[in-house]
């Protein structure tokens, strides 16, 4: 009982830790944003600001059970995205945040990060805004793009590794060096996915804001809208925390845990900062372009590994 | 009475009723036929048991029919569903006309499903194959568009089908002198590479049409998508898996023994095709405008992942094959059956038209939901359990090819998000209109199948190993031993995936995430129409509807430009005006003139004369 | 304690902070004003550090810039508009134009006072007003907010009677859903 | 001997000559006689069935009391029987079809029934006599009656039809007398039997020239290719019963002919390769052809021609099986094709154009005959579990154990082709749209009977074959059993 009781805590210690730093996170790339832009930028709390605003809001309305459920429906991929990504290793300073940690399946993972997504574009759709279904539309066929370099990367480790889940990985990144050096072209290809991911430009055609009225969460406001931010918070931290554990072993504590998700993460922010727009068939030919030739790569050297 | 032969009599039985009964009350029809299926699923799992086994001898031959594990999974899988189905298709056909027509075709089929399930020699499975492929090609015409053409395409692909199967079994039949299933399994390692190659491709043909795979899958959407959709329900969840039935067989029990087995050739083109197949057939799905075509397409993608398992071979891949093939059954019947509600509901299932029901049909779109998400394969519903397993099978394989395969599988199913998300959108979601406001509910007896099917596949998805032990089974009495835990799905490398924590974890979540939302400042959220929307402040008239609809994928259209060039049915197209005008010229042999055909008995005499020595001295 | 006075406060305390350093800013950019807006966005006087910023679509707006002249025609579009936004809400003037007309004093289509028709937090003087003074606008609304003065959409519903006469006045062909929270 | 297969040829001929007699008593005597006449002959040879089945010797009967090979004699074994029977059977239901086929006055009637009874006599002549001549005598009649029943309702294209008949048939006839000719100056005889004693005498090239003329003046007869030039307009042409009779009775004598010709006179091996092969071509050509008509008869025709090029093949892969497989095939096709003939009788008279087009739409006018259709074509196909699946199954069993693999696969091709058409024409009939509203000619309570019967021969031959396999086995026992063919009519010299 005891230990069921230290479970639940560390899953709640988890969560917040997760939409702690993915709030900051989130507050930074405003604020790196701005400065690429020769701006000054928000304070790097803004975003929790943003959030707290939006708690607050008194007023909300919806257009049906979907759209009252999807923000819900989206904080459940994350968290359980989150559960499945073990967040620090060992006995580190903070053994509290060694999460719940089933055994997380990578295959499984890559489901699960759609279930959210899923679950928001069906409530986008109840509302019936046409720029919102339009962004939908653009996003997923985006995502259909990205998921396939990325899943020749996984599959190239997996296959390297001989093992699917993401603790097996680390037990070989223990013995052999980081997968990251190991298998160069599966870690090119995931970033190069990676970029996609985390929709910031040039493939944020999906939210474009001023030509899709910031596209599907356009009919979300108030506690929806707040929700969907936490959920993308700690979503965008669980992304982070998935790639350092399956290309740079993970994290012992939690200093280095930062230092290594913030230098991944400033691939697709700095990328984005400096980029315009693709189209959306330009972003998927992008995807199935270099990434995916190197995702082909990698699988080859994974198997004559 | 033997409890196998009573099963196909009951059904044969409620067939003729069923087609009597029109005469007496149509509604009968439909009544007659769902207790006689009914009657034949109790029988079925009740009294039927692996010791049941008969003989009938019939001219020379015997027919003998048997059950075992295998067979009665799939069994199984036919009855359970067309229960549901047929107690749907009550109140779906309900004031058509012709209805002893269709509930006698309805009921012929599910027998002949039945059949070839007992058969355990091929004669009696061809019969049943045939009595299956020509009541179904009956119900397709049903529908009447476009005059059968649909039906022709289906009844030349069956007939090819059916025809290669012919001649595989009498090939082997006179090449280890028995129809046994059993004896092809044993004897197949004997015969000579050629044999094996000629025998197995034949039967790959037979069961690949049924199946839908790539080169033999032009007759499946419009087939899919123009019969009355109660029996599509059948059709695409059932009949289809009769190809994997007989692929099963194959490539499980007989392939092994052969050295063809062995050589990895067969099962690996195979498995491209399937491959294939579902990214081919995923990317049309997703340009369709029409729901019942979208989730035509769907299907053969769906049955493209069954036969790619399969194929691979290797017990987990078997497993996934065989779960996918019990799940896609459940679930595509459901979908068939929602679309087939809102049809008869709404009067159409054009998704550019349609959209906003889920107010009008909430039950229907619960159904609806579950079985998309099934059918994408996101945790936690069935779906997932076989897509994991699949994927797994493939990554674990140690086969370079397979790497690329999975790709390719997963290339297609996360393509399927998209073609799920526009059949949910375009019929459920999205703006209302005044056009639709008459629709309502369905009826009771429509919804209740949808809605428990839908909750089996969240139990499913749950307890997967409620389907996993008559898998084991199956694939134990095929000779392939499989290791099942109730929620836990692992792979050979000793990966685990435990369901009871990730629904745990799903299940807590949801409900905090929704409970939250939903009484956080609860009595200041309401509901507003989907005419409230952000427009830049015009308010759009009752009439305007702004519903994106049309051409929903088109950037992803534009991006998968060059594939969607090369149309299968293009090259069929080429090759039937090729052969018309082939046929044109043979058939001006016949001029109609009384003194050609004179001329051609000169000829033919003055021929014979001149060569018959050559001819007849042998 | 809900009605705990100081607990009520310190409640209010950070509502506000939050309100006031988050303002979420639908420009409803018809009038000749919304020039005036990219210069405040941009890096010269970046209004990004106050934590303003530009929201595309009312629901997720807490404050409607009204930049510049209204005409009668798009006046619904406003109203519309202010009407979707969910509370708490504000409105800013902005320019002459919005308090009394301005050049178009005269002009037969074009409304003159737009306190009449939806309730105005903060009026920003000039034709136009210069970015610093777009910022002191906010700033100002800033401060209302954090006092609590800001309470254009109370007003808007107490007195939404008149609201609609002076509307209705002006937009003839008068087709809207009830506001009615 | 109270029955005597005297009386197949005897009875139908002396009722043929009455009919104009009877004429004079009663006009209804025209029409009930010949059904009495074949009722009896019916009758007559289940009788003589059970007898030749029970006592596993033919019933060989001799004209005149001249024993062979002086005389003529008559052979009624197990094979003929069958053929016999068969063909009394088919009569049986075309008399019944065409008791008041349509109303027609008497005059016609008249010449119809003697016409019909001529052509009994002539067709099941050819498969009792035991004399090449006699045979050569019967087909004379047999293709006389048919010329006339072409040109029945003497408009132009019948009269076309029938004079191209005529035409291939002196063809046939000429030929078949200059082989007969030829034979008997080499063997001496007429008699079949000692004509297959003697055969081995006869020098090769002379041989092979006799047979070749038997080949192509049977052939004629038989359908085969390129000699069926006139099938398609006989039987497009001819009253829908005459389309019946020619495939059941006379298309049958041809087809018994030629088999007796090649099974029994003669011992030459290529000829069965031949069979093959000329059958396969028959078949490919045929069914092709079908394929492409618009005529809903023609086409009929052309399927006819088809499935006869089927039995060709079947008979030329030689074996206990695939002979069963094709005398199988033979009674399954005269009754299918029967069933066909008689319910498409209907729906051409239906669509004044003829064509299949027109019939959009007809089953919901006449749903009993489009039923008949229906089943006729799921049957012919050879679909499961109609009779015409145990047929196909026979013969393709035989051609895999003789490994004639590419001819299955021939065989199976063709039979897509076959499904096309025949179910092109289901689905325009049941699913098109009506397009003109035309006076229906429902079918007379006869006709609908004679359909029915065959419907329920199909469907229950279809589910329980044995009621016809021991007849269709020591038929084709006795067929290939050529030492006792000719034991048992020589016997009688012995005597």
């Amino acid at each position: 009982m005891d230990e069921f009781w230290m479970k639940i805590i560390g899953f709640v210690a988890t969560v917040l830790l997760a939409f702690v730093v993915g709030a900051v996170y989130g507050g930074l790339v405003r604020k790196i944003i701005a400065r690429t832009q020769n701006r000054i930028g928000p304070p790097w709390y803004q975003n929790f600001i943003d959030i707290l605003k939006l708690y607050s809001k008194s007023s909300a309305i919806n257009h049906g059970f979907m759209q009252h459920i999807a923000p819900a429906m989206a904080i459940t991929a994350s968290v359980t995205v989150l559960m499945f990504v073990p967040v620090l290793t060992g006995d580190g300073w903070f053994p509290w945040f060694e999460n719940l940690n089933f055994k997380g399946d990578l295959i499984f993972l890559v489901y699960m990060m759609v279930f959210g997504s899923l679950g928001m574009a069906l409530g986008i759709g109840q509302t019936g805004n046409p720029n919102a279904a339009i962004g939908v539309s653009r996003g997923l066929s985006m995502m259909v793009g990205y998921e396939i370099p990325f899943v020749m990367a996984l599959v190239a480790l997996m296959v390297q590794t001989e093992t699917t889940s993401i603790t097996g990985l680390m037990e070989y990144q223990d013995q052999h060096g980081w997968l990251m050096f190991s298998s160069p072209f599966a870690f090119i290809a995931a970033v190069m996915a990676m970029l996609g991911m985390f929709h910031y430009g040039p493939f944020d055609v999906a939210f474009a804001p001023s030509e899709l009225a910031s596209g599907p969460p356009s009919e979300f406001g108030g506690k929806y809208l707040a929700l969907m931010m936490t959920s993308g918070s700690i979503f965008a931290f669980a992304k982070l925390v998935l790639f350092v554990d399956i290309f740079m072993n993970g994290a012992s504590n939690l200093i280095i845990l930062v230092i290594k998700t913030l230098v991944l993460y400033m691939i697709p922010v700095l990328y984005g900062a400096v980029s315009p727009r693709y189209r959306t068939e330009q972003a998927i030919r992008y995807f199935w372009g270099w990434p995916t030739f190197f995702g082909a790569l990698a699988i080859i050297f994974a198997i004559y590994y | 009475m033997n409890s196998l032969l009573l099963v196909i009599l009951i059904l044969l039985a409620g067939a003729v009723l069923s087609f009597l009964a029109n005469r007496i009350m149509p509604i009968l029809s439909g009544v007659m036929s769902f207790l006689s299926i009914g009657a034949a699923a109790v029988i079925f799992f009740v009294q039927v048991s692996a010791a049941d086994s008969m003989a009938i001898p019939i001219s020379g031959f015997s027919l003998h029919w048997g059950i075992n594990a295998y067979s009665w999974l799939f069994g199984a899988m036919v009855l359970g569903l067309s229960v549901f189905v047929a107690l749907y298709a009550i109140a779906f056909m309900k004031g058509k006309d012709r209805l002893g027509y269709f509930f006698f075709n309805f009921n012929l089929t599910i027998m002949a499903m039945m059949g070839i399930v007992f058969s355990t020699d091929w004669v009696s499975l061809f019969i049943f194959w045939e009595i299956m492929t020509w009541s179904s090609f009956l119900i397709i015409i049903y529908a009447g568009i476009s005059e059968g053409r649909v039906g022709t395409k289906y009844m030349i692909f069956s007939a090819i089908g059916g025809y290669a199967m012919f001649m595989a079994i009498l090939v082997s039949n006179s090449l280890l002198g028995s129809f046994q299933i059993a004896d092809l399994v044993s004897g197949f390692g004997t015969l000579s590479l050629g044999n094996q190659a000629l025998i197995g491709i034949l039967f790959m043909v037979a069961f690949g049409v049924k199946s839908a795979v790539m080169p033999l899958h032009v007759w499946a959407p419009r087939a899919y998508a123009d019969s009355p959709m109660a029996f599509t329900a059948i059709f695409s969840g059932l009949l289809s898996k009769m190809g994997i039935f007989g692929m099963g067989i194959l490539m499980i029990s007989v392939f092994a023994q052969g050295t063809i087995g062995q050589t990895f050739i067969f099962s690996n083109i195979l498995a491209w095709l399937g491959a294939v197949t579902s990214v081919i057939a995923t990317f049309y799905a997703l340009i369709q405008k029409d729901a019942k075509r979208l989730l035509a397409y769907s299907s053969i993608a769906q049955l493209g992942y069954i036969i790619v398992g399969l194929a691979i071979g290797t017990p987990l891949s078997i497993m996934a094959a065989l779960f996918l093939a019990v799940v896609h059954a459940i679930f595509k019947g459901t979908l068939f059956m929602v679309v087939g509600a809102v049809e008869r509901q709404a009067g159409t299932t054009n998704m550019e038209e349609l959209g906003a029901l889920i107010r009008k049909m909430p039950w229907t779109f619960m159904a609806a939901l579950f079985s998309i998400i099934a059918l994408a394969g996101v945790p936690p519903l069935g779906g997932f359990v076989g897509k994991w397993m699949l994927y797994e099978s493939l990554i674990t394989s140690g086969f370079g090819a397979n790497y690329f395969l999975v790709i390719m599988v997963f290339l297609s199913s996360t393509a399927a998000f998209l073609y799920s998300y526009r059949f949910l959108f375009g019929l459920f979601l999205g703006q209302e209109e005044p056009e639709f406001d008459h629709v309502k509910e369905a009826p009771a007896i429509m919804v209740v199948p949808m809605v428990v099917l839908a909750l089996l596949l969240l139990v499913i998805g749950a307890f997967p190993g409620l389907l996993f032990e008559p898998i084991a089974n199956a694939m134990a009495y095929m000779g392939v031993d499989v290791n099942w835990n109730m929620t836990v799905l692992s792979n050979v490398w000793g990966d685990e995936v435990h369901m009871e924590p990730l629904w745990t974890s799903i299940l807590v979540m949801f409900v905090i995430g929704a409970t939250f939302l939903t009484f956080k400042t609860r009595r200041n959220t309401r509901y507003v129409t989907t005419k409230d929307i952000h427009t830049s402040g015009e308010i759009p008239e009752a009439h305007e509807n702004m519903t994106f609809s049309v051409n929903f994928y088109q950037p992803f259209e534009r991006a998968i430009e060059p594939v969607m060039k090369r149309k299968m049915d293009t090259y069929y197209n080429r090759i039937g005006e090729g052969l018309e005008s082939l046929f044109g010229f043979a058939r001006k042999i016949y001029t109609g003139n009384g003194q050609t055909y004179a001329i051609y008995v000169i000829i033919f005499l003055s021929i014979l004369i001149l060569i018959g020595e050559t001819i007849f001295n042998k | 304690m809900p009605n705990d006075k100081n607990s009520q406060k310190i409640v209010d305390m950070i509502t506000g902070f939050a309100r006031s350093n988050s303002l979420f800013m639908l420009a409803y950019g018809t009038g000749c004003g919304d020039i005036e807006i990219p210069p405040a966005m941009t890096s010269r006087y970046d209004w990004e550090r106050f934590g303003y910023r530009k929201m595309a679509t009312p629901r997720q707006a807490d404050v409607l810039l009204i930049s510049g002249y209204l005409a009668t025609k798009t006046l619904k579009r406003v109203i519309r508009s202010y009407e979707q936004m969910q509370e708490p809400k504000y409105v800013i003037g902005f320019g002459s134009c919005t308090i009394n007309g301005g050049m178009y004093w005269d002009s037969y289509n074009t409304i003159n006072m737009l306190d009449h028709y939806i309730p105005v937090d903060v009026y920003i003087n000039g034709c136009m007003p210069r970015p610093e003074a777009v910022m002191s606008g906010l700033f100002e609304l800033q401060e209302m907010i954090k006092r609590g003065d800001a309470n254009g959409a109370q007003k808007y519903r107490e007195n939404l009677e008149w609201y609609r006469a002076n509307q209705k006045k002006i937009i003839k062909n008068w087709k809207m859903p009830d506001y009615n929270w | 001997m109270v029955v005597s297969p005297v009386h197949f040829i005897a009875v139908p001929l002396l009722a043929a000559f009455l009919i104009p007699l009877l004429a004079k008593v009663s006009k209804e005597l025209v029409r009930i006689v010949p059904g009495l006449v074949i009722g009896y002959l019916s009758v007559v040879s289940v009788i003589l069935m059970t007898q030749v089945v029970n006592t596993g010797q033919p019933i060989i009967e001799v004209i005149g009391g001249w024993s062979p090979p002086f005389g003529i004699n008559l052979v009624f074994s197990a094979f003929t029987g069958f053929l016999v029977s068969l063909m009394t059977f088919m009569a049986f239901l075309i008399w019944i079809y065409s008791y008041r086929f349509k109303k027609i006055d008497d005059a016609p009637a008249q010449k119809y029934f003697i016409l019909f009874m001529m052509l009994v006599t002539g067709s099941t002549g050819i498969v009792l006599t035991g004399d090449i001549f006699n045979l050569f005598v019967f087909m004379e009649i047999t293709a006389i009656a048919a010329y006339s029943l072409t040109a029945f309702y003497r408009d132009r294209d019948g009269a076309e039809a029938a004079f191209k008949y005529l035409l291939i048939g002196s063809f046939a006839s000429a030929l078949m007398l200059l082989a007969i000719v030829l034979l008997y100056s080499q063997v001496g005889t007429l008699n079949m039997a000692e004509i297959a004693q003697r055969i081995h005498t006869v020098p090769q090239g002379m041989k092979i020239t006799i047979f070749t003329l038997f080949v192509v003046g049977l052939g004629i007869e038989a359908e085969m290719f390129p000699l069926n030039g006139w099938a398609p307009d006989a039987y497009s042409q001819s009253p829908g019963p005459v389309g019946v009779a020619f495939a059941a009775l006379v298309v049958k004598a041809g087809v018994y002919s030629l088999v007796r010709v090649v099974f029994t006179m003669f011992d030459i091996h290529g000829a069965y390769e031949f069979l093959i092969i000329m059958g396969a071509i028959t078949m490919v050509i045929a069914e092709i052809s079908a394929l492409k008509q618009t005529n809903l008869k023609r086409m009929l025709a052309y399927s006819s021609i088809g499935q006869m090029g089927f039995v060709l093949i079947a008979f030329g892969i030689g074996t206990n099986a695939a002979v069963f497989g094709a005398l199988f095939l033979m009674f399954n096709h005269a009754v299918i094709k029967g069933l066909l003939f008689m319910s498409g009788s209907y729906l051409v008279y239906n669509t004044p154009s003829k064509e299949i087009k027109d019939m959009a739409g007809i089953g919901k006018k006449l749903p009993m005959v489009s039923f008949f259709f229906a089943l006729g074509a799921l049957a012919i196909v050879g679909l499961p579990p109609f009779s015409g699946f145990w047929s196909k199954l026979y013969i393709l069993m035989a051609a895999a154990d003789a490994s004639f693999y590419y001819l299955m696969g021939t065989i199976l091709i063709v039979s897509i082709i076959e499904i096309v058409y025949y179910f092109r024409v289901m689905g325009r009939l049941y699913f098109g749209k009506p397009q003109n509203d035309v006076v229906l000619q429902k079918p007379t309570l006869g006709g609908i009977f004679a359909m029915g019967v065959l419907a329920t021969v199909i469907i229950v031959i279809g589910i329980h074959p044995d009621f016809v396999t021991g007849f269709i086995q020591s038929a084709a026992d006795t067929l290939l059993d050529k030492a006792g063919y000719i034991n048992n009519v020589l016997q009688l010299t012995n005597l």
